[in-house]
């Protein structure tokens, strides 16, 4: 039931995406679409009774670190990524005066 | 933000405390939460909010825009020589063993200069970003 | 008690993306998505993620608040409505919703399936980081050690982003 | 005795959603920055409960973290508001 | 866990939720900044101050302490500085 409120979120933010013709939304709704993967590759990788995978004498069950490296990347790509497609905004805005994508007049 | 007289005093008793904890994410990432990535965000953080509380120009004068670009190709030059260290003694790329003589110690060596890097270069690259949305091109 | 923590997060996470699509003002999406970071990093705290939790928190609503911000000085405030129409994309999505859920209805529940056991790779990590790194956070020694290729290229990635955006915004006429 | 702590963090997410509410419901930016406050006030509480669930964890660094880019987000959302504010007045 | 981290806990709870359904009601900026700030200081320091209990003299009740001041001086300063704001720059006839 939890997976299904994560692929609610999922298509929400792909909705954003779709939709919306504001280019600043449409970055804000990448970004709902990335934290719902995220969310969604945590819950995989969680084990029941488990704790943080920092390795101590008294503990011998620990969540899977495997996943938790791979998502520590890919949200630093993802400031990357926002931030270049934040300054390509304003450049459009410079260049054709908005940033409404139904506005835009490439003639 | 010149008339916010309590603001400016708590920032200036604040942020050697955020840099100071950055640091402390930074190196003792190897036995808590932590590493190179978080703490470069948090120093960034600090330099940010020095720079909007002061003004650009005050936060130009401590971190210059050269510096920055400087520092953060430091910091992948860092990351890539402790790589061909290993090639050096006839080992593979990035293996850490050759870096002391003993195998456990040239490890941990390894990943403190490792996050290192890249502790230098994700902090220097947000400040240089904040600066060029910033000031748009005058002094870049 | 943590899941039903979670089911609680979860739907607050949609509250807040659903207010994203109503709403017209640029300034509240832009608060709303630093509540969204913040809730989300609690959610990975919550399933054991503690340095993903840590980069949440600093990325999402530190930096990234602050580079929307930014952008925002630029740009209108108010966002006109979409020209399209909207009836059937909704439907499009309700359909993709539910065939998504049939889909996904049979993974084992979070924490049920015994993925340590189930992988050799992540088996070998946490026996043998401290024996042979003597660093006792297996995320540090997986990211910084077994696999620096990873994280060589994760920090070139970052390195090209800072140089293009230097480059796109380098000829700009200051104009606030 | 045991549920005490339970019954507490059931309290604060209570009072998360009636955040979340007054974040939605509200008219004015500046409430809108108020609610944000409290609502980072109320994760960093809620954080520091669940270190004390099931199992002893020991999350203040994290918590640190929270508060740190509470005040920094708050402080940052207020500067660049009154930018926008100015702008709109000398128009 | 003993008595007094029982009651100290429940009671900075409940003044969480008091807080929060204050600043829901009430109908002025000003006024809301009032129920906030009983969140922001009162619920905080008696959250903290049963968790220190609970845990005894150690490191980590060191740590929860400098969360409590930092807690503490940030919040209050964050709330100042928005009501600040907003006497400057809102409409005159608000304020009275």
């Amino acid at each position: 039931m939890l997976y299904v409120l994560n692929m609610t979120l999922f298509l929400i933010g792909l909705f954003i995406i779709v939709r919306e013709s504001n280019l600043i939304k449409k970055v804000i709704g990448l970004n709902i679409f990335q934290s719902s993967v995220f969310i969604f590759y945590i819950l995989i990788s969680k084990v029941e009774g488990g704790v943080p995978p920092i390795i101590s004498a008294d503990q011998s069950i620990y969540s899977n670190p495997l996943p938790h490296v791979l998502i520590l990347t890919a949200i630093v790509v993802s400031i990357a990524t926002t931030s270049l497609a934040l300054a390509l905004i304003i450049r459009i805005k410079d260049k054709y005066g908005t940033i409404e994508e139904d506005d835009i007049d490439l003639g | 933000m010149k008339h916010h007289t309590v603001l400016r005093i708590v920032t200036k008793l604040i942020i050697p405390l955020i840099l100071l904890f950055g640091l402390y994410i930074q190196f003792h990432g190897d036995y808590s939460a932590g590493g190179g990535f978080q703490a470069g965000v948090i120093i960034a953080s600090g330099f940010i909010l020095y720079n909007i509380i002061f003004g650009l120009e005050v936060g130009f004068s401590i971190l210059s825009i050269n510096m920055t670009k400087n520092l953060m190709a430091i910091g992948v030059l860092l990351y890539i020589a402790v790589g061909f260290m290993g090639i050096i003694q006839g080992l593979n790329f990035l293996e850490y063993n050759s870096l002391l003589s003993s195998s456990k110690e040239g490890q941990l060596l390894g990943i403190f200069l490792v996050e290192l890097g890249v502790g230098l270069t994700v902090s220097n690259v947000m400040i240089l970003i904040f600066y060029s949305f910033n000031n748009m091109g005058e002094k870049l | 008690m943590t899941i039903a923590l979670l089911y609680i997060l979860l739907s607050v996470l949609i509250v807040i993306s659903i207010y994203v699509i109503i709403s017209r003002n640029l300034f509240s999406v832009i608060i709303s998505t630093t509540i969204f970071s913040m809730v989300c990093a609690l959610i990975f705290l919550l399933l054991d993620a503690i340095d993903v939790s840590l980069t949440e928190a600093a990325v999402g609503a530190g930096i990234s608040t602050i580079l929307f911000l930014s952008t925002i000085r630029y740009v209108d405030i108010i966002a006109t409505d979409t020209k399209k129409s909207t009836v059937p994309i909704v439907i499009l999505f309700f359909l993709l919703l539910i065939s998504i859920s049939i889909l996904i209805y049979d993974l084992p529940e979070p924490g049920k399936a015994n993925v340590v056991n189930n992988s050799q790779a992540t088996k070998y990590y946490i026996n043998n980081s401290t024996t042979e790194m003597g660093v006792p956070n297996v995320v540090t020694s997986v990211l910084a050690g077994y696999r620096g290729f990873d994280t060589l290229g994760e920090v070139i990635v970052i390195f090209i982003a800072g140089i293009s955006v230097l480059g796109i915004l380098r000829n700009t006429k200051g104009r606030t | 005795m045991i549920e005490a702590n339970i019954i507490v963090i059931t309290l604060i997410s209570v009072a998360l959603l009636i955040s979340i509410l007054r974040f939605i419901f509200a008219e004015e930016i500046y409430t809108k920055i108020l609610a944000t406050n409290l609502i980072g006030t109320k994760i960093v509480l809620l954080i520091l409960l669940s270190g004390t669930l099931s199992i002893e964890k020991d999350f203040t660094d994290i918590a640190l973290v929270y508060a740190l880019i509470n005040f920094i987000s708050t402080i940052v959302i207020l500067k660049y508001y009154e930018d926008k504010e100015k702008c709109n007045e000398y128009d | 866990m003993s008595m007094i981290e029982a009651i100290l806990l429940i009671l900075g709870g409940v003044t969480a939720l008091i807080g929060t359904i204050g600043c829901f009601k009430f109908k002025d900026f000003l006024s809301r900044t009032h129920a906030v700030s009983v969140v922001d200081t009162f619920s905080t320091l008696l959250i903290i101050l049963s968790l220190i209990i609970h845990n005894g003299f150690t490191l980590l009740s060191v740590k929860l302490f400098l969360i409590l001041i930092f807690l503490y001086i940030t919040g209050s300063t964050a709330i100042h500085v928005l009501t600040q704001a907003f006497l400057k720059y809102s409409k005159k006839e608000i304020i009275k």
